[in-house]
């Protein structure tokens, strides 16, 4: 479905990510694992069209999307929950909610419901303007919103980063249940023990590039996942 | 009497610098005064007036009626050697600040548009418009006569002390003759909407409604007025002659009087409708005071330099500038020159005619 | 008693072509983030393009404000793409913005006043509904009426539109943050480019009108409208459409009444002494201006 | 070269007057505050200024620190309105300000001479405006330097951050009012020396406009900006009428636009440098 | 080694419209003390911090320093007593580096005056010496000496949070509050956090910390308060508050899904 091949993405002369490969096959849940400043969120925002690569190629379903901007992207199925929640603050709740219809991707109303029943806090809330709500509301916000989208491609940028431990088992519980109704999925999380005992295979990242992949029993017995986070 | 005719003045190009308006907020008259001296410059060229093969020319920097952008022009002018003398300025405030420059540089500098009284300082500073004030208490004095109003309203721009004491001399001299003051309306010169004073001037009913504003104003004041149903009799000022006021207003002011020192359909002396044919030659319209104002302008330097003779420097220019007593090649009708300041004699009331003509005003509807 | 009625009508009418400058104004400030100061330059424009239409192709007064606000609107997106797209690009903060929208109207400003010959135009008097109305002893003008009108219907609809609306979502959606909009499948390019037209054609609406009703076609049109639109749309709360009409009405009339029972000298003083007063009390605007960025 | 400098030394003085005004526009500026008042500013320092030489017969050197103090105390008036605005209201409050000056400068008769101005009959050699300017920029330098320097610039990103920091912000925001209004009275005073006249059209928009264009210009992040930006705003429509006479001001909108397209942060960015530095060090 | 409390709450009280984020909340933090602050999301633990740090001003009741209230002062004055804090979306200075940042941070440290300092004074100088290896040091302390002279808006998101720490800690305070220090960090990386939090106290610093990282709290901690709709629901030792069936019912949800969790851990 997402086939990432040899892209490189840099911040002025920093080079984030250094040709780098990666697949994603339809109807997987696929996580990037790696250190703090990896380059994992660079390549989440250079696929979702946030960021512009230097070199690559990022193809969904065999059409290069690499150069498209992001609404495009977004309106052909890719959705992306980012780092720093980046949730509309002056809108309210519900018109975070709505604005997906812009993405032209099919009827709100049942998955609106769908939501705000995975996240009644918002449901509560849903009047409020965003950039009022506690830090974990706004996560639930941007994960809601993403799924509003009704994406063939979810990708998910430390979904689990300000939630409360119950928050976090029913995100991941959704995200599960998710990736079992046929969701292909990229996952980065810090939380790797839960992220290997969900996920279908796994990449590591250090400095930019693939130091290792795998499925999650093949990396575990490698030893690989902790030797790059301790680099 | 006096010495001897000093020799021919010396053959070669005089140049003059020409602080302009061509852009800004009273850029519409800075074009006129421009084109009007351009149009001197030609006229003295062409047939050697200053002597033979002498040419004089007009060199333009537009200030935009910004002070500071007009002394750094003036300061340009001063540093290149071959300009004789300089002209500029509309705005009084500019002229001010003109005029220390002029004087410590020692360039002759003949103003051409601000008509503060005290402008003038000879041997360097000239200035070639007359001051209005005689001429709006006669033009005041004439209507009342004519229409005998009980009482009057006047606007004014508030913030233009011309205008004041212009304002000032006619109330007095119609209060001398019993005509009542029914109020004052004041307006600002960079006001725009003028439905609230003409409003204002018609609750207080007058008789007659008297204009001291400049052009802007002027113009917004009568359309108002008209538009609201105002049939009385208004007096305006000379800022009402340009062609331009009767293209916009039409109709609308149509018999308002106002004294003029120039126009070109009142052009009676040789040099005024020589001025007249070569304007619109050269320019395709009718000259205005304006340009008559810049035209003269250069003819007083041309003046200054064939007295002058042989090969002037910028003082003995200014000596000599000093020593004109008159405007000879004159268009607005016989002008002394005192203290450096222009002066005419004749007033004439005029309006316009349905046909866009300025006519003399009988008092006649 | 009619006098200060007419003077009221006045100070509406005048307030009504603040209003309309200040809605688009706002917009572009409350959407975009740019204190855009060629707002001005589209209103001198566009009346100027409405008075061609009369003259040069003898249009009628709807047809021919219906150019006006065509020719605003069409500037407002050319401004924008040319004078702030590449600010926008490069993610330059609004400062930058600020100059290069002074930049535009230098550039405007200058060519208006070569288009009009440096002159002050003016419609010809047959050429619009230039009649009196006159109702139990008070007289108006046709314009002021159709100035009022469209002040109103204007406000309603812009109000409609930015906070009831999906697409008014999204602009404020994209004004907040671009990306923010862009991951849920806004087109931030064609919701800036609405926009900016929206705002452009408002300023066109107030530029056709005001032009009219003044007998002042020229590049100081804009200018004129300028400082008192920004006014209005501080007072008002410049992401509140009805704030800034309301204060753009407020503002005509306050400075009409302090003309007619204070002093004309004064005017513009007790204006903005009210106004600086007004903002020490209130200092986030009539509507309160409620904070979306937390402590 | 001599013509060249008595054509073009006015056109210096002027952009060494309008650095007084961007300078004092930056003061505020750096404390993360957008105001105006600076025209206010100047035109108590500068018609204070001009009376005293007129009446008093001060020679310039008495009344140019006159001015500033002038500047400066008004300026601790403003803050103590001012302070409690924030951003955009404050930039629109500071402009009624200048609208109020320009009512009152034409009201105030005995010390403005009203509409008809007031004449300075006092003139300034411009290697005194230059020393001057050298003797503020070494102020800007060490302020910049100091730890008023450091606490503007975290009260500027962020003031509540800083204040939790225990960066006082209103303090420091007075301070800089302060500093704003001392630079801007002499700034108004030295116009005023330059012109030899003043009306009150002399301190108004314009110069609002100048000021705010010459620092964003030059670069709001440093102070040598302000002055870079001030030079280059003055000079560039005075060269662009000697090059092409006809479409200076059209010349002149679009110079400023492609100056800003390209160096969107203003001609000295501090923080391109950090950039460019962090890229060399070998930190990595 | 537990004294007097360092800090105390008492009857706190703050709504926004409806919405009454803090509830009558009392909690005492005793002087040298790692305290943690858990709770559901929005239960309301970052305005407790932000009424602590005087950002937001309480209806009604008393928070005390020291057994001082300081709930009247202004923001600046409340750090000058002693307290700094972090923003759980964090919050630099645009346009500083990691270096300048931490030296902004020292402003209550500066130990001159402007006046030296303007004048650059022997003294002063000796002074920004000495504040820029304090920095330096700091920057090292939270692993990103390396990257002092870095633009701080140029590091990824766990290492912004990490200069955030060493700038709170540049202003020298006796408490400092940590909201969701380590959010963002995977395990290693949370750990060291940890560790570093308990070299603070042992150099005499208070620590109160907002945390959704159980075994952080749990391993590091020296008394937790859950919070739950703006109220504290227990307080304790970490064993105990986690044990309490309150808390697992407010924070970890069903029960099968905490055993779940921990399981997974
Ligand atoms: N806006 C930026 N400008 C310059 N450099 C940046 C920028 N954003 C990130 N970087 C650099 O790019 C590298 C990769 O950052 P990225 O955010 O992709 O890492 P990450 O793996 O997501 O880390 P984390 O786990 O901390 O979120 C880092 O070294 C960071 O310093
Ligand atoms: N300024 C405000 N206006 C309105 N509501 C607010 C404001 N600040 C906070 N709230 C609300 O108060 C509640 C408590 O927010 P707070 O940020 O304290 O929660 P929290 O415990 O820190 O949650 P999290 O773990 O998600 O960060 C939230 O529901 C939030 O929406
Ligand atoms: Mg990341
Ligand atoms: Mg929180």
């Amino acid at each position: 479905m997402l086939s990432v091949s040899a892209l490189c993405a840099s911040y002025g002369a920093i080079r984030a990510v250094d040709t780098l490969d990666l697949e994603v096959a339809p109807a997987r849940l696929v996580t990037i694992l790696g250190a703090n400043g990896a380059g994992k969120s660079t390549t989440l925002r250079s696929i979702a069209g946030l960021h512009r690569p230097i070199a690559g190629s990022i193809r969904l379903d065999g059409v290069e999307i690499g150069r498209l901007p992001t609404h495009r992207v977004v309106q052909r199925g890719v959705a992306l929950v980012p780092e720093g929640r980046m949730v509309v603050a002056p809108l309210t709740v519900a018109e975070n909610l709505s604005l997906s219809a812009f993405a032209g991707r099919g009827v709100e109303g049942d998955m609106l419901a769908r939501v705000y029943d995975l996240f009644p806090r918002l449901a509560e809330r849903r009047s409020q303007v965003a950039g009022l709500l506690s830090g974990g509301e706004q996560q639930m916000l941007a994960i809601g919103r993403a799924m509003m989208t009704r994406p063939r491609l979810l990708l998910l940028d430390e979904p689990s980063m300000g939630l409360a431990p119950a928050i976090v088992d029913q995100v991941f519980s959704a995200i599960v249940a998710l990736h079992r109704d046929g969701q292909s999925i990229l996952l980065v999380e810090q939380n790797a023990e839960i992220t290997l005992e969900i996920c279908d295979y796994a990449y590591v990242m250090r400095r930019g590039r693939i130091v290792a992949a795998g499925t999650p029993e093949s990396l575990r017995a490698a030893g690989a996942v902790l030797e790059a986070y301790l680099a | 009497a006096g010495p001897a005719r000093a020799a021919a003045l010396a053959p070669g190009d005089y140049k003059v610098g020409f602080v302009a308006e061509i852009t800004g907020p009273i850029a519409f008259a800075g074009k006129s005064f421009l084109a009007g001296a351009q149009l001197a410059a030609d006229e003295i060229s062409a047939n050697g007036w200053m002597g033979k093969g002498t040419h004089i020319s007009v060199l333009v920097k537009d200030s935009a009626s910004d002070a500071a952008r007009a002394i750094q022009d003036i300061h340009q002018f001063i540093a290149d050697r071959s300009v004789i003398a300089t002209t500029c300025c509309i705005l009084s405030p500019v002229a001010n600040s003109v005029k220390p420059i002029v004087a410590s540089a020692g360039i002759p500098l003949v103003i051409h548009g601000a008509t503060l009284p005290g402008l003038p300082a000879p041997p360097w500073v000239y200035s070639m418009t007359v001051l209005p004030g005689p001429k709006d208490v006669a033009t005041a004095v004439k209507m009342a006569e004519t229409t005998k109003p009980k009482s009057v309203t006047y606007f004014l721009a508030a913030d233009n002390d011309a205008f004041k004491a212009r304002l000032g001399a006619a109330r007095a001299a119609l209060e001398k003759m019993g005509v009542k003051t029914a109020g004052v309306v004041s307006v600002l010169t960079a006001d725009t909407d003028f439905t609230a004073p003409a409003t204002q001037a018609m609750g207080e009913h007058p008789d007659a409604i008297l204009i001291y504003t400049t052009q802007a104003p002027a113009v917004g004041i009568i359309a108002a007025l008209r538009q609201r149903g105002y049939t009385g009799t208004i007096v305006g000022n000379d800022v009402l002659s340009p062609a331009s006021v009767f293209k916009k207003l039409g109709p609308a002011v149509v018999g308002i009087p106002f004294p003029i020192g120039f126009s070109s359909d009142l052009a009676t002396t040789p040099e005024a409708k020589a001025f007249v044919a070569g304007y619109k030659a050269k320019f395709g319209n009718d000259p205005d005071i304006y340009s008559a104002q810049g035209y003269e302008a250069i003819w007083f330097i041309a003046q200054g330099l064939r007295a002058a003779g042989g090969k002037p420097t910028r003082a003995t220019l200014a000596k000599t500038l000093a020593a004109q007593h008159e405007v000879t090649h004159n268009v607005y009708g016989g002008e002394p020159i005192t203290g450096g300041q222009i002066d005419t004699a004749g007033t004439t009331i005029v309006a316009w005619s349905a046909d866009g003509k300025l006519v003399p005003w009988t008092g006649a509807k | 008693m009619s006098l200060f009625v007419e003077q009221l009508i006045n100070g509406c009418a005048l307030g009504s072509l603040y209003a309309l400058f200040a809605i688009g104004f706002g917009l572009v400030f409350a959407t975009l983030g740019i204190l855009n100061a060629a707002h001005g330059t589209y209103a001198s424009w566009a009346a100027i393009a409405a008075l061609a239409a009369v003259q040069r192709l003898g249009l009628p007064f709807p047809l021919a404000v219906l150019v006006g606000v065509a020719a605003g609107g069409a500037l407002g997106v050319a401004v924008d793409q040319i004078a702030f797209q590449p600010l926008r690009r490069r993610g330059a903060g609004m400062l930058g913005a600020l100059i290069t929208s002074i930049a535009a109207w230098i550039v405007l400003d200058n060519l208006a006043g070569v288009a009009t010959g440096q002159d002050s135009l003016s419609f010809p008097t047959d050429s619009y509904p230039g009649g009196m109305l006159h109702v139990g002893g008070i007289a108006f003008s046709t314009m002021q009426l159709i100035t009022i009108i469209a002040m109103l219907a204007a406000t309603l609809g812009m109000h409609l539109l930015v906070r009831h609306s999906r697409f008014g979502a999204a602009m404020r959606a994209v004004g907040w943050k671009e990306q923010a909009a862009a991951i849920v499948g806004v087109d931030p390019r064609r919701v800036v480019l609405a926009t900016a037209f929206l705002a452009g054609a408002a300023s066109g609406l107030a530029g056709v009108l005001g032009g009219i009703s003044t007998a002042n076609v020229s590049y100081s049109l804009g200018e004129g409208l300028m400082l008192k639109g920004f006014a209005a749309v501080v007072v008002g709360g410049y992401d509140d459409v009805r704030g800034a009409a309301l204060a753009g009405v407020a503002l005509g009339i306050l400075e009409v009444m302090s003309a007619q029972y204070v002093s004309t000298s004064l005017r513009d003083g007790i204006t903005y002494a009210l106004l600086l007063g007004f903002l020490l009390l209130r200092p986030r605007g009539l509507f309160g201006g409620t904070s979306f960025v937390r402590a | 070269m001599a013509d060249f400098w008595a054509a073009y030394q006015s056109t210096l003085g002027f952009a060494m007057v309008n650095a007084f005004f961007a300078l004092s526009t930056y003061a505020v500026l750096s404390a993360g505050m957008l105001s105006f008042a600076t025209v206010t500013f100047a035109a108590l320092g500068g018609f204070l200024g001009a009376q005293l030489a007129v009446h008093l017969a001060l020679p310039p050197v008495l009344v140019m620190p006159v001015s500033a103090l002038s500047g400066a105390l008004l300026a601790y008036v403003v803050a103590l309105l001012f302070l409690r605005l924030d951003s955009h209201w404050m930039a629109l409050a500071s402009l009624a300000l200048v609208l109020i000056t320009r009512v009152v400068a034409l009201n105030a008769t005995a010390l403005t001479g009203g509409v008809n101005g007031l004449s300075v009959p006092l003139s300034l050699p411009l290697w005194v405006l230059a020393a001057i300017l050298a003797v503020i920029c070494v102020v800007f330098w060490r302020l910049s330097a100091s730890w008023y320097g450091i606490a503007a610039r975290a009260v500027r990103e962020d003031a509540a951050v800083a204040a939790t920091l225990g960066i006082p912000q209103r303090r420091i925001q007075t301070i800089a009012f302060i500093i704003s209004g001392a630079v801007g009275g002499l700034g108004g005073i030295l116009l005023a020396l330059m012109l030899q006249f003043l009306s009150p059209e002399t301190y108004f928009i314009d110069i609002a406009f100048t000021m705010i264009a010459a620092v964003v210009l030059g670069g709001s992040y440093h102070w040598a900006g302000a002055i870079v930006g001030a030079v280059v705003f003055t000079a560039l429509p005075v060269l662009l009428q000697a090059v092409v006479p006809d479409f200076e001001k059209v010349a002149n909108g679009i110079c400023l636009l492609l100056i800003m397209i390209f160096l969107p942060r203003g001609l000295i960015d501090p923080r391109a440098l950090r950039l460019r530095r962090a890229r060399k060090a070998p930190s990595r | 080694m537990m004294s007097a409390p360092m800090l105390r709450l008492e009857g706190v009280q703050k709504s926004f419209g409806g919405l009454t984020a803090v509830a009558a909340l009392s909690l005492e933090v005793p002087a040298g003390c790692v305290a943690g602050l858990m709770g559901p999301n929005g239960a309301g633990k970052t305005t407790v911090i932000n009424l602590i740090t005087g950002l937001l001003r309480a209806d009604s009741g008393v928070i005390a320093l020291d057994g001082a209230p300081i709930q009247h002062l202004p923001v600046h004055a409340i750090a000058a007593r002693g307290i700094a804090r972090t923003y759980q979306n964090v919050r630099l200075f645009a346009g500083m580096t990691a270096l300048e940042q931490v030296m902004a941070g020292s402003y209550l440290r500066r130990r001159t005056s402007l006046m030296a300092s303007f004048l650059a004074l022997p003294s002063a100088r000796a002074a920004l010496r000495m504040t820029r290896r304090r920095a330096l040091d700091l920057l090292a302390r939270v692993g990103m000496a390396a990257r002092a002279d870095e633009l701080a808006e140029t590091l990824s998101y766990g290492e912004q949070r990490r200069i955030e720490i060493a700038r709170a800690l540049g202003a020298g305070p006796r408490l400092l509050l940590l909201d969701e220090p380590t959010a963002g960090m995977n395990a290693q990386e949370s750990e060291a956090i940890g560790r570093l939090v308990h070299t603070l106290r042992d150099d005499g610093l208070t620590v109160l910390m907002v945390e959704h990282n159980v075994r952080l709290v749990s391993d590091f901690c020296d008394q937790v308060t859950v919070m739950s709709f703006g109220r504290a629901l227990v307080h304790g030792t970490p064993t105990a508050c986690m044990a309490d069936p309150e808390v697992q019912e407010a924070y970890f949800g069903r029960k099968e899904d905490a055993q779940r969790i921990r399981a997974l851990r």
